[in-house]
Formats: structure tokens, sequence, C-alpha cells
């Protein structure tokens, strides 16, 4: 492949960097223009270029896979049936093939070290000892708090009941999660749902907090790799897709901290290995019809 | 013969008759258009490209989303009861924050100006700071200072129990911290009307046997009016247009304005976001309209000018008052400034977010990966040191001409243009940089390229964005001078352009410049607007510390604030030190 | 030829009921010197305004030569007029010091920064500020930043100066020499001049012609002389040298332009024009120097004395018309309450035209 | 008793050189109404705004009364004195109506609505304004101003007033009616009234003593007739009623006060002091009403001519002491370069202290 291609992502500056960096090691003909910014932003840049009929970018990597639900949905994405998608759990990529997840980004519980107790379970939450300490990202605002909602209330062992008890004892849902990551480190609150790798990278670090992936198992937004229908050059996006699902994507992604998508992967430092990570099920389409409903459920529930 | 309409070319009198040619040529030059008709024209294309056309945009995409003529989301979308709510929330708080602004941003103008307080230029200095920091650092700074863990409260032995709520996440912490981020604006502006009170207005009054504040309440606030509601409708639609306040503390409370809603709106999945987008940023321009229409009533056809020249400072002695109004300002600052800024500076000198800032803990790795290792917080801080210094300064020198006219020229058609030209600052960033893109991401008609990833689209967007932050200030001041001083320099055939530059500027300069410094430094790390805009090799610094912030790398964000604080700090440091070959009053923190 | 022609201007602020200028023609020659006189209000900054083009005519029209300036749909802008204007207020500019704002129009010209300084030295010379080029405006008395006004003006070289009461804040000296600066410079330029002040002896001392206004009108335009001794109305008669105007009956005429008449239950011999009733009852424009304390004349009583150094102003009623009260200039001593004769050495008699009522009652 | 007493005070602006007031001590008996004369720029207004509390003193104190108000390490504020103050530049409120402009200083005293209005409607009347309440200082003539501002003062009904040019703008006749007003106010009331003019008539139509100023200083405070027919000093002399200086020799006493005197090449009795000099050189105060055209006295050329309405003021050059210019008033037509024979009718010898060198020269 060769010729420019233009990407939108919402990972952080530094990973993305060495994404495109390591993509273009492999494709050296190919030349990179990425743009980067938080999901809704991206996502509302985009929505005004479609608006305006001139979308700009060929691969999108962002968020996660009911954003590209929504997508598939209005007709934005390409299939790209070449793909290799061994190793890949169904449910992690689009059944056809318009999108593929390359990464896992768990939520799960974050505490503080000095709080009272270390919660093991997402029912823990819901314990007096916990009344008032926990704050988690508003899914009103948090693309992976809305995925994380969707999974709770998918999973019949927890449900809406459950959210109903967080709130009854006093959990408080404001912002994204590097809000709630920063009132768990900085003692604000005892505990905190939050995204797996920011714990973990910042307590290695000497953050005083300590992250626990639940027994019921974790929801994980996947960051998914799609191309645009509206693609300039589909043949560099089709190579840069194959590249992050391939090994080498994929061992990438775990030297920057995150857990790779791809079984058989070893995982980074200060994560358990793979396979005692528990997922629970998730149905990105179910979440994107709910995602509404969801969301007025909640804010009726937390009174937002 | 008195007919003599070419006087630089012929500067001595002479009493030969005049040739046929001549008089053509005199026809010729009645018929050319002058400098203030070209100023006017040029004045209104600017205002139409920058202000209407994004919002026209707007218009359009809210009631033709994709093109075709459909009212039906605008209906659903205004009528849904969630955009009451926020509409109202949006009007309380605004009105709140407004009055508080007022409050704070006057007794401050009021003291600097008037009294024998000291220390006038660092308190002036420490006042403006505030502007420099984002908001959304003031409110996390301020939502940790009130909360349960709050280091301050609990020395003060006054910290609520662990988990109770906190005070700041609600309806009063979002009016208090609004009011308080915009006081700035209020002050910039009294104080630069302050400085054209005529002396014996003051004096005339005291002679009647009036004391301090009587005179106060009855000439220098009335006679401040314009300046007064320049400052409070730039409060006003800033409070209106806010996103990071409400944001912070109003989502955890439940608590939605009209921005943050609008924010959501963007994080749904719906297929219609721009439009419904687009619907809710007309709903926030008409806000921001009625208050500024409001305000003009206000006014109404009353005359503030005075006539005679201004006098040097006014002197109110304090005497025994003075150490405890000089005690009460500087706690204002130390709230307002030195808090979120000690706030900022302990995250930035830690390793990683939470560990307690200690002798041990404590590093400049964050300053040294930011500045040594990143280069584009380099690249960024050239952008928008540019951006910036390019928008205040193109900005100051239209908002001149254009003040006059919007006040001497009058007329419906221009208070109309000056109104609108000032909506596009109370729209959410992100709104405007919508529109932005929805314009120029198409190749320019005619010209044949496109802004669209260019630097120049932040640009236009700062353009639009900033205008009536340059204008509202140097508005009020042309409705307190005299317009003789404007007529004499006609009368000398001075053409418009050399009286723009002779006597409309200098004596303007200090309002001007007031607008100007406002300008700059509220966009020096602007981040909603560019954060849609940004390209890469394009990044501003808001762009910048919000990335790092958002991907988790929030000591270093701080890192690149603080950085940005001190950059200002000797910006403005080094601008005092030309202070003496500049009009007075032209630096705000020069006096 | 005709330098500035005004027809039938008008000037009405908003709805105001009364226009401030009310059908107002003039014609003012080349180098010619013109003063408005008239009361506080009566509209004369106005018609300057109008003439140098800051205010736009609600109607009529004014021509500089043949130059339609103002009216029938067009308006030059002031800076297109040449004309000086120095402001009642002086609209100093605070930001300039002294030597800037004077040599204003002379960098508008162009010139060089020596010959400027040169002719600013000139300008403030002749309004006697040499040495203040560098203060500003704001450390200047009320009647020096009167007379960097004037300078600036002065150095302007205009073809028309409009000046608004110029010296108004000055002493009796420094405004003569001011006069005589005014005069000077007029010869010199051959500038065409138009003077506002409420100063009659000011009008009279400079102007060519001096045209009266009232209430937005002109009352007479004339010749200071003829203004003072044969005024057209009863108007002029009162506003021009402290004049009354005073019910006579006209006995008949008594040759070289006089005419007898009967006033007080005196006799005596006043000037008459071709309008002026010939007999009959009829209104006689007095001025305070016609009367004089003596033997003969009509009785009257000491009502008031004013000081004026040179000598006392009193003021008389005359026993025949009680409630009239007349000026009287003299050298004596003469003590309130007391009952002089008084003689009417000389006196105007109106035109037949001014009895029609536009100024009825006597003074 | 006294109501203000100044001693010695001294005011500098900033490092300037000259003191805008240098050593002015004046004391102002309750009651009395003083004039400040002098020419622009002589520190007129500043003396006022130390008097009025808005200026500090540099040197010297004055006292209210007993009581020290500035000076001394004391300065009242302005809102303690009690004193009104009409400004030069009129210092109206734009923002106020004029009934709210004149009603100000009743507010500050909380006075009852229904009595501010009836209070500020007499003092409109006082200054012929009524039916102008409503109006914006904006919508006004210059002179419509001035009178609001002096209708404000009017309504404080103050223990002091101070006047800074308050008629500066005015014409003749509505200058005449304010100077009616200010007396009969006077009068009324018995406040003490300071005010500045640099309009001798005015000065002396009004006030019961004038200090007269220059550079700062006070050269002489007398009452009106005094300074008129006795100046102290050259200075003075010059500046009250056109006088002007010249050299004579006096003769010897001629009895009734007065002396006889050589000068030009003829003879003349004038009036002398009992500290003129008695013999030789001397300096002789003349004003125009002294000198008359006639067939006896010296001879002198006519050099120019003024109209003045009522008579025509010559300048003539007596041709004993060429380029010697005098002024002098005549009914009589002259023409300019004509000869004639002038009489002088009265004069003043200067006290001889006077000739000692502070204002040498004659004009
Ligand atoms: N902008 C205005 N709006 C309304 N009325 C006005 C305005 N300017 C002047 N007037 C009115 O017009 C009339 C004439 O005013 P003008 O200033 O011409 O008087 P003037 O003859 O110059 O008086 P003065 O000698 O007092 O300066 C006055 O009655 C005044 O109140
Ligand atoms: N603020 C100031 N700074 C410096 N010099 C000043 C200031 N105010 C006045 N002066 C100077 O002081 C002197 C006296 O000024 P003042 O205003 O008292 O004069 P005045 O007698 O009132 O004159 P006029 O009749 O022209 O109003 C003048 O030479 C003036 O230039
Ligand atoms: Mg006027
Ligand atoms: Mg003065």
């Amino acid at each position: 492949a060769s010729g420019k291609l233009v990407l939108y992502t919402s990972q952080p500056n530094a990973d993305a960097q060495a994404t495109v960096d390591a993509f273009k090691a492999k494709n050296p003909d190919v030349t990179v223009e990425w743009v980067r910014d938080g999901t809704t932003k991206i996502m509302a840049k985009l929505q005004a270029e479609f608006a305006a009929g001139n979308p700009q970018p060929d691969v999108l990597l962002i968020a996660d896979s009911v954003t590209m639900a929504g997508l598939k949905r209005d007709d934005r994405l390409m299939a790209d049936t070449d793909v290799d998608t061994t190793g890949y759990e169904t449910g992690l990529y689009d059944k056809d093939k318009t999108w593929f997840s390359t990464k896992l980004i768990t939520t799960g519980i974050v505490n503080n070290t000095r709080a009272a107790m270390t919660p093991t379970s997402w029912k823990d939450l819901t314990k007096p000892e916990a009344k008032g300490q926990v704050t988690m990202p508003s899914p009103l605002t948090s693309g992976a708090a809305l995925v994380h909602l969707a999974t709770i209330t998918q999973n019949p062992a927890l449900g809406w009941d459950y959210v109903e008890a967080l709130a009854k004892n006093g959990a408080t849902a404001s912002g994204g999660n590097g809000g709630v990551f920063k009132a768990v480190a900085g003692g604000q609150k005892a505990y905190g749902v939050v995204v797996d790798y920011l714990p973990i990278r910042e307590a290695a670090k000497g953050s005083p907090v300590n992250f626990v992936f639940p027994t019921e198992g974790v929801s994980a937004v996947t960051e998914p790799v799609a191309i645009l229908k509206t693609a300039q050059n589909p043949e560099a996006a089709k190579a840069f897709v194959a590249f992050l699902l391939s090994d080498d994507g994929q061992k990438l992604a775990a030297d920057m901290g995150y857990l790779p998508a791809k079984e058989g992967i070893a995982p980074p430092k200060g994560f358990p290995s793979r396979d005692k990570i528990k997922l629970m099920p998730f149905d990105a389409d179910k979440a994107l019809a709910d995602a509404e409903a969801n969301k007025k459920r909640f804010a009726e529930i937390f009174g937002g | 013969m008195p007919t003599r309409p070419l006087p630089t070319r012929r500067p001595t009198r002479s009493a030969s008759p005049r040739s046929s040619a001549a008089d053509k040529l005199i026809a010729l030059s009645n018929r050319r258009p002058d400098g203030e008709s070209l100023a006017f024209a040029v004045l209104v294309v600017f205002v139409l490209v920058v202000s209407i056309l994004p919002m026209g945009r707007l218009l359009f995409e809210a009631i033709a989303p994709g093109g075709r003529l459909d009212a039906a989301p605008l209906l659903e979308v205004l009528t849904a009861p969630s955009t009451l709510t926020a509409t109202v929330h949006s009007l309380v708080t605004a009105l709140g924050g407004t009055a508080i602004s007022l409050a704070l941003g006057t007794l401050l103008a009021l003291a600097v100006a008037l009294t024998d307080m000291r220390g006038k230029a660092a308190l002036v200095f420490a006042f403006l700071l505030p502007l420099m920091i984002p908001p959304q650092v003031t409110a996390l700074s301020w939502a940790q200072l009130a909360g349960p863990s709050s280091p301050l409260l609990i020395t003060l032995g006054l910290a609520p129990p662990l988990g109770a709520p906190n005070p700041l996440y609600s309806a009063e912490g979002i009016i208090l911290l609004l009011g308080i981020q915009h006081a700035p604006l209020v002050f910039l502006a009294v104080r630069a009307g302050l400085r054209g009170l005529p002396r014996e207005m003051i004096e005339a009054a005291r002679a009647c046997g009036a004391g301090r504040v009587f005179v106060l309440r009855t000439i220098i606030l009335p006679m401040m009016t314009p300046s007064l509601v320049a400052g409070g409708a730039l409060a006003f639609v800033s409070a209106i247009g806010n996103f990071g306040i409400p944001a912070l503390l109003g989502i955890p409370a439940g608590y939605t304005v009209l921005p943050t809603l609008i924010y959501q709106r963007l994080a749904s999945f719906g297929p219609s976001i721009i439009s419904d987008v687009a619907v809710l940023s007309i709903l926030v321009g008409a806000l921001a309209f009625a208050g500024f229409a409001a305000q003009s009533l206000l006014i109404g056809r009353r005359d503030f000018r005075s006539v005679g020249a201004p006098s040097e400072a006014l002197r109110y002695r304090l005497g025994k008052a003075r150490l405890p109004v000089e005690i009460f300002a500087w706690a204002i600052i130390v709230l307002i400034l030195v808090i979120p800024l000690i706030a900022l500076i302990a995250t930035s000198l830690v390793s990683a977010y939470g560990v307690p800032l200690s002798a041990t803990t404590m590093t400049l790795g964050n300053y040294a990966e930011v500045l040594l290792r990143q280069d584009a917080t380099v690249r960024a801080f050239r952008n928008s040191f540019l951006l910036a210094g390019g928008a205040s300064l193109l900005l100051m020198l239209l908002a001149v001409p254009f003040a006059a006219l919007i006040v001497w020229r009058g007329g419906r058609f221009l208070k109309s243009l000056a109104m609108l030209a000032e909506v596009p600052y109370a729209l959410p960033g992100i709104v405007l940089g919508i529109a932005a893109i929805l314009i120029f991401i198409r190749p320019l008609p005619i010209l044949g390229f496109s802004l669209y990833n260019t630097i120049w689209i932040i640009f236009f967007a700062y353009l639009a964005r900033f205008l009536t932050l340059s204008l509202r200030p140097v508005v009020g001041a042309v409705q307190q001078l005299d317009r003789g001083l404007d007529e004499a320099a006609r009368m000398t055939g001075a053409s418009y352009l050399f009286r723009l530059r002779t006597v409309l500027f200098p004596l303007l300069a200090p309002a001007a410049a007031a607008g100007a410094v406002l300008t700059f430094m509220t966009s020096f790390n602007e981040l909603t607007v560019s954060a849609l805009l940004w390209s890469a090799g394009n990044e501003t610094l808001g762009v910048i510390v919000f990335n790092l912030d958002d991907g988790g790398f929030t000591v270093l964000a701080s890192a690149v604030a603080v950085v940005t604080v001190v950059v200002i700090v000797a910006i403005m440091g080094a601008t005092a030190l030309f202070a003496r070959k500049l009009p007075r009053g032209v630096l705000p923190w020069a006096n | 030829m005709t330098a500035i022609s005004i027809r039938g201007a008008v000037k009405r602020f908003g709805a105001a009921a009364a226009a401030a200028v009310d059908d107002v023609s003039l014609e003012i020659a080349e180098g010619e010197f013109v003063a408005l006189l008239g009361p506080s209000g009566c509209g004369k900054t106005t018609l300057l305004r109008l003439i140098a083009g800051f205010e736009t005519l609600s109607g009529g029209a004014i021509r500089f030569g043949d130059r339609l300036v103002a009216g029938e749909g067009t308006h030059v802008p002031p800076e297109k007029r040449n004309v000086a204007i120095v402001f009642q207020s002086y609209a100093l500019w605070p930001h300039m010091t002294v030597a800037e704002n004077v040599g204003y129009a002379l960098r508008v010209r162009g010139l060089g920064k020596a010959e400027r300084a040169r002719k600013v030295v000139e300008a403030l010379a002749a309004v006697e500020l040499s040495g203040f080029e560098r203060r500003r405006p704001a450390e200047l008395s009320g009647g020096q930043r009167q007379r960097v006004a004037l300078a600036r003006c002065l150095a302007m070289d205009p073809d028309v100066i409009l000046l608004d009461e110029p010296l108004a804040n000055l002493d009796v000296h420094l405004r003569a020499s001011m006069e005589e600066t005014f005069r000077a410079f007029h010869a010199r330029t051959g500038a065409t001049m138009v003077y506002v002040t409420h100063d009659q002896a000011e009008a009279m001392a400079m102007a060519d012609r001096i045209a009266v206004m009232e209430k937005g009108r002109i009352l007479q335009v004339a010749a200071p002389a003829t203004l003072y001794a044969e005024p057209a109305n009863e108007g002029v008669a009162r506003f021009v040298g402290n004049g009354r105007v005073v019910d006579c009956a006209v006995v008949g005429p008594a040759g070289e332009g006089r005419s007898s008449i009967r006033l007080f239950g005196g006799e005596a011999l006043v000037r008459a024009g071709e309008a002026s009733p010939a007999s009959g009852p009829a209104r006689l424009a007095l001025k305070p120097e016609h009367l004089a304390v003596g033997e003969a004349g009509f009785a009257a009583t000491i009502r008031k004395a004013v000081f004026k150094g040179a000598h006392t102003l009193y003021e008389i009623e005359p026993e025949a018309a009680p409630g009239v009260l007349l000026p009287l200039p003299s050298d004596r001593r003469l003590s309130i309450g007391e009952s002089v004769r008084v003689a009417v050495g000389d006196g105007w008699l109106l035109p037949a035209s001014a009895m029609e009522a536009r100024y009825p009652a006597a003074a």
C-alpha cells in the first residue's frame, strides 16, 4: 500500500504516535495524517464533516463498539472481508466485518489504598462500608461508562436493580474516567468504577491506588478500528486494519499498557494473565438500540 | 473659493482661478467613497463573514438537516422537557454569575481607580491572571477545596464528613465560580470607564456635601453605566456559553445547562446530532442576544457623554479603612488565583496523580518531559502565541472604528449587526467549531483551496469568538467620549484613516488595550474551539493540555498549564517595562 | 463673490417642536467677517455646525461659492469643506501636547517637521502661549485651553473660519489682544470668517456685518453702525447696545432725517428712516447714551445704581410711565429715589412694520 | 467676623518651577462678596479649588471662621466644608435631567420629594430656565448649561459660594440678569461669595471687594471704586479699566489731594495719594475717560479707531512720546493720522513704591 492515510483516533497522543510509527515501519510508502481528540469531540468533528458532506478520514480508531454500531447503522462503514480474525472472540468484531476490536480496556473497580476494604465484587460497592464513597463516570458523557452500563444491565445477575442499589448507597456519577481516577487517587472518594489502565499505570508510578477485576467479570471497551465508506485510500486503510489485528499490532497494544484483544498475546506488566480476566457478555447492536433509553433511565435514577 | 477639498495637494493659499480639470477632479473626489464609508463596508463584510456566516450556517443545519428542509428536529428539540430545564438553568446560573462578577469586578475597579490603596499594579495583575487558568482547573481546585477531603477545611475543622455531598456540586457552586471566573471582564471594562471620568463631575457632587457612598451611588455608578453594561454583558454571555464549570460541577449534581446538554447530545449516537446541536446552540445564541437587547434597552437613548478632558487619577483617601480594604482585596486574590494555582503547581510537581507532594516526591521530571521531549508543546506555544496575538491585534484594530461607527453613526442596521457580532462568543466553543467545519471543509469558492486542516480555520474561529471581547470595552469608551474631539480633527481636513490613527486610537487606546488583553488571555489557552479544528502541526496549548489530561497524563497537563501561566506572567511583566512609552491606561496593570 | 450662501436653512433636533435653526437665509461674501449675535440658545452654534457640516440640514441648502455642500440630498463631509472651527468646548485632544494639537492640521497636510514646528511656534506666539508647547490640555487653565483651540485653528490656514465664542473665557486685555489677532489674521489671509458671540462689543469691533438671531431666526443683518443706530425691529433695538424701546407720538418731520416727537410728557428730536411713521403713535429705540441728566427734559426717578468703573449706570423710571425702566450712564453722583430731569439727545423711530406685533409690549 | 482666612497659601503642581498660587493671604468677612480678578492663567481657579478643598495646599493655611480646614497637616474634605462651587466647565452630570442636577444637593440632605421639586422650580426660575426640568445637559446650549450649573449651586443654599467664571458664556442681557440674580441671592441669604472672573465690569458691578491677581500673587485687594480710582501699583492700574501708566514729572501739590504735573509737554492736575511722590519723576495712571479731544492739551496723532457702538475708541500717540499708545473714547468722527489736542482731565499718581521696578516700562 502507499499514499496518504488519514486517521481519526481517540488514543492518547503518545499511543497514537507509537501506533502510527509502528505501522509506518511496516508500510514505509504510506504517509499517515492523524488527528487525536476525545471521543465526543472527534465524533462531533466527524459528524460535522458528514453534515457538510466531506468526511476526511479513511480509518477510525476510536472508543467503543456502540459508536461503531451507530456509524454502521448510518451506513458510514465499509466492510473489510479480507482481514484475518483468528484469535478474536466473536463479539469482538462486527459480524459484517465493518469494525474490529483492537484491545480491551476493561472497566473494574479502583480503590484508594487507604480505603476501608478492598472490594472483590461489583456488589461490594453497595455495601454500607462504601456508602457515599463510590464514584463513577457518567454514561451521559463517557462512552466507556455507557458501555459499562449496557453490559451491567444486559447481565441478568446485576441489571437495573444493581444500578438502583448503587444510587441508594450514595454513589455519584460524574464526568469521565479521568475525573473518577483523580477523585479516588486524590482521596476524595474511596472507590471508583474506572477503566483499568489508568490506576494500573499510575499505581506503578506510586499513586496510592489499587485496581480490582471483580469476580462477576468486567465490561470492556475495545477501541475498534473501522474503514469509512468514503475512504480515499482503502488500500492503505486495509493495511492499517490488518496491522492492528496482527500479532505485531497486538504486541504493540500490550507494550502501551493495554490488554490485547487477540488471545495468546502476553498482557502488559501489572495485569493478570488474559485467561484470568472474565469478560461479561455484551451485544453492541442492542446496546446501541437501548442507548437513549439507558441514559434516560440512568439519569432518572441518579437525578441527572 | 471656499471649496478646497484637497488641502494636501494645495497646502498654501493660491489666488489663481481653478481650472476646469481641477473642478472635475473635485467632482470625482466627491463621488469617490470616503474613508468612513470604506471602513463601514469593510467592517460590515467582516462581521458578516466571521459572525453572521457561522450562525447562519448553524441555523440552516437546524431547519434543514442535511440540506432538506425539515422542521421536525427543531420542534422536537425545542419542546423536549430537558431543553426547557437546561434553558432555565442556564439563565439562572448566568444571571447569578453575572451579578457576582459585576459586584466583584466593580468593587475592585473602584478601589483601584478611586482610592489611595497601595500595590495597585500587583493587584490588577493578579486579578487578571485567573483569565489564564482554564475554568476546568479552577472548578477542580475549588471542588477539592470545598469537599470532605479539603486540606484547608480540615485544618480549619470545618470539613464536612467523608462522603458528604460537596456543596460546590450545585447551582450555587456554578454561580459562584462563574461569577469569579468572569469578574475580570467587568473589572477591565469599568476600570477603562473610570479613567475617562472628568474629575469635576465628582467634585461638583462633593461640593454639594455628598459623602463617598452617595457620590458613588448617584454619580460614579450611573456615569459608569455604559462600562457596567459592557462588562455585565460580557460576563453574562461568557457565563451562558461556559462549559467547563457546569460540566465539572453540574453534571455530578445532575444540574444540566445548555452547553452541557449540547455536550451530552454530542456524546449520543443519534443520526441527527448535528442538527439537534444546532438547534440548541441557536437557543444559546438567542439567550445571549436577548441579554444584549435587554442591556441596550437599559442604556436606551440616554447620553453619557461628558464634556471636558479627563483629569488625573482620583484619589479618595481611605484613611483607617485602607488596610482592611487592602486585606479584603488580597483575600479575593488568594481565593481566585492563589488556591487554584497552588493546586495546579502541586500537581505538576509529583510523578503521578494522587501522590502527596513532599520533599521526596517532588520532581521536575514533568517539566522536562513536556518542554524538552515533546516538541508538540513548544509548537503549541508558538501556535497559540501567534493565534492569540494575531487575533487580539487584528480585532483591536477593527474594534476602534467599529465602535465609533456604532455609537456615532448609529442606526438600526449597525446596532443589530453589533449585537449579532457578539453572539458567537456565547456559543459553546465546540458548536462554533462545528460551524467552522461546516463552512470551511469544502474549498473556498473562487480561491479554490480549503482552510480546513490549516491553522487559518482556527484563526477564523478565534476572530468570530473573540470579536465581542475586543469590541465591548471600546463601545463603552466611545459612548463616554466627547464627539467634538473627532469633529475638531475632521475640520482640519484629516482623512478618516488619519483621524483614526491620530485621534481615535490614542483616545480609545486604554479601552482597546483592555479588549486586546482580554482577547489575548482568553484565547491563549483556548480549548473548546480549537479542539475540533486543530490538525497535526497546528496544535494549540489548550489542545495539548486537554489531550494530556484526557489521556490520563494529568501531571504533564498541569506542568504545561503552569508553564503557560509563567509565560503569560512574563509577557505581562515585559510589557509593563514599556508602559512609560505607551499612552496612559493602555496596560491595565501598569498604573 | 459669495463665499457662503445659506438659503432657507432649517434644523430640527429629533421630533422637538421648535426648530433650533428656522428658515435662515444669509449670504456671506468672500473675505467677509460676519458675526452671529444673539441670546443664549438662539441657534448660533447650530447654524455654525451646519456650515461646518457636523449637522445635516432638515431643510434648505448651503453653498460654498457655486458648490452645493448641504441640502437637496447632498452632504459634503466636514473634512472636505476646508473650514476651520473653534469649538465652544475647545475639543482639545487630551492625549496630545499643545504643540501637537496646534500642529495637527499641518501634519494632515504632510508638512515637514521643521516647517511644522515653525508654524506652531508662530501660532502659539499669536495667542501669547509661547513656552507652553509641551504641556497637555489637562495642565492648562480654562483660558489657556481656549487659546490653544484658537491657535490650532489659526495654524490651519483655512478659507473659512468658524469661531464659536472663542474669547468667552478670556480677560479684557487678552480679549483685546485676541481681537487684534483676528483682525490682523483676517486682513492678512482674507479668509471668510463667521464669528459666533454673545458679546456685542466684540461683534461691533470686528465684524463687517452682524447677523442678530433670536429663537432660530435672523432678525437683521447689517453693518455694526447701522445695526446700532438704525435697528430694523424691536428685537434688534433691544438686544444691541443695551437698548430700550418705548412708546411715543410722532409730531412731524423736522428735517435732516429727523422727526419731532412727544415722549413721557417731554419733547425731543430723534432720527427717523423712510419707513418710520410720519405721525401718530410710534415706537422709539433708545440707547443709554441717548439720555442725559440735565436741566430740561422729562421728569424721572432714580431707581438703581450700578458702579461700572468709568461711570455709574443708573436705572430711571419716567414719572409719566411708571414701570418703564431706562438705563442712563452718568459721572454724577445721584442717589436712589432722587428726582431728576432727563433730556433725550437722540433716538431712532422704528419702521412702522416693526409695530406689527411681532415684539409687542415695551421693555 | 472672618468667614474665610487664607494665610500664605502656596500651591505648586508637581515639580513645576512656578507656583500656581504663590504666597496668597486674604481675609474674607462673613457675608462678603469678593471677586478674584486677573488675567488667564494667574491662578484664580486654583485658589478657588484650594478654598473648596479639591487641591491640597503646598504651604500656608486656610481657616473657615476659627476652624482650620487646610494646611498644617489638616485637610478637611470638600464634602465637609459646605461650600458650593460653580465650575468653569459646568460639570453637569450627563446622566441626570436638569431637575435632577439641580436637586442633587437637596437629595444629599434627604429633603422630601415635594419640597425638593419646589426648590428646584424656584432655582430654575431664578436662572430663567423654567420648563427645562426634564432635558438632559446634552440637549442644552452652552449658556443654558452654565445656567443649570448656577441653579444647582443656588439650590444648595450654602454658607460659602465659589463661582468660577459663571457668566463667561452668557450674552450681555442674560449676564445682566444673572448679575441681578447673584446680587439678590447675596442680599437674601447673606452667603459669603468668592467670584472668579476675568470680566472687570462684572467684578465692579457686584463685588464688595476685588482681589487682583497676577502670576499667582495678589496685587491689591480693595473696594471696586478704590481699585479703579486709586490703584496701588502699576499692575492693577493697567489691568483695571483699560488703564495705561505713563511717565510724568510732578511739579507740586495743588490742594484737594491733587498735584500739578507735566505730561507730554502739557500741564495737568491729577489726583495724588499720601504715598505719591510730591515732586520729581513719577508714574501716572490714566484711564481712557481721563483723556478728551479738545482745544487745549498735548498734541497727539490718531493711530487707530475701533467702533464700539455707543462711541468709537481711538488710539492716540502723543507727539512728545512716540511709541506710547493711549486709548481715548470719543463721539466725534476722527480720521486715522489726524493731529489732535488732547486734554488730561484726571489721573492718579501711583505711590512712589510702585516705581521700584516691579513693573517697568510704560505700556
Ligand atoms: N442635540 C440637541 N438636541 C436637542 N436640542 C438641541 C441640541 N443641540 C441644541 N439644541 C437646542 O437648540 C437650541 C439652539 O442651540 P445652540 O447650541 O445652537 O444655541 P446657541 O445660540 O449656541 O446658545 P449659547 O450661546 O448658549 O451657546 C437650544 O434651545 C438648544 O437647547
Ligand atoms: N493640574 C495642573 N498641572 C500643572 N499646571 C497646572 C495645573 N492646573 C493649572 N496649572 C497651571 O497653573 C496656573 C494657574 O491655573 P488656573 O487654572 O488657576 O488659572 P486661572 O486663573 O483660572 O485662568 P483662566 O482664567 O484661564 O481660567 C496656570 O499656569 C496653569 O497652566
Ligand atoms: Mg453655543
Ligand atoms: Mg480658571
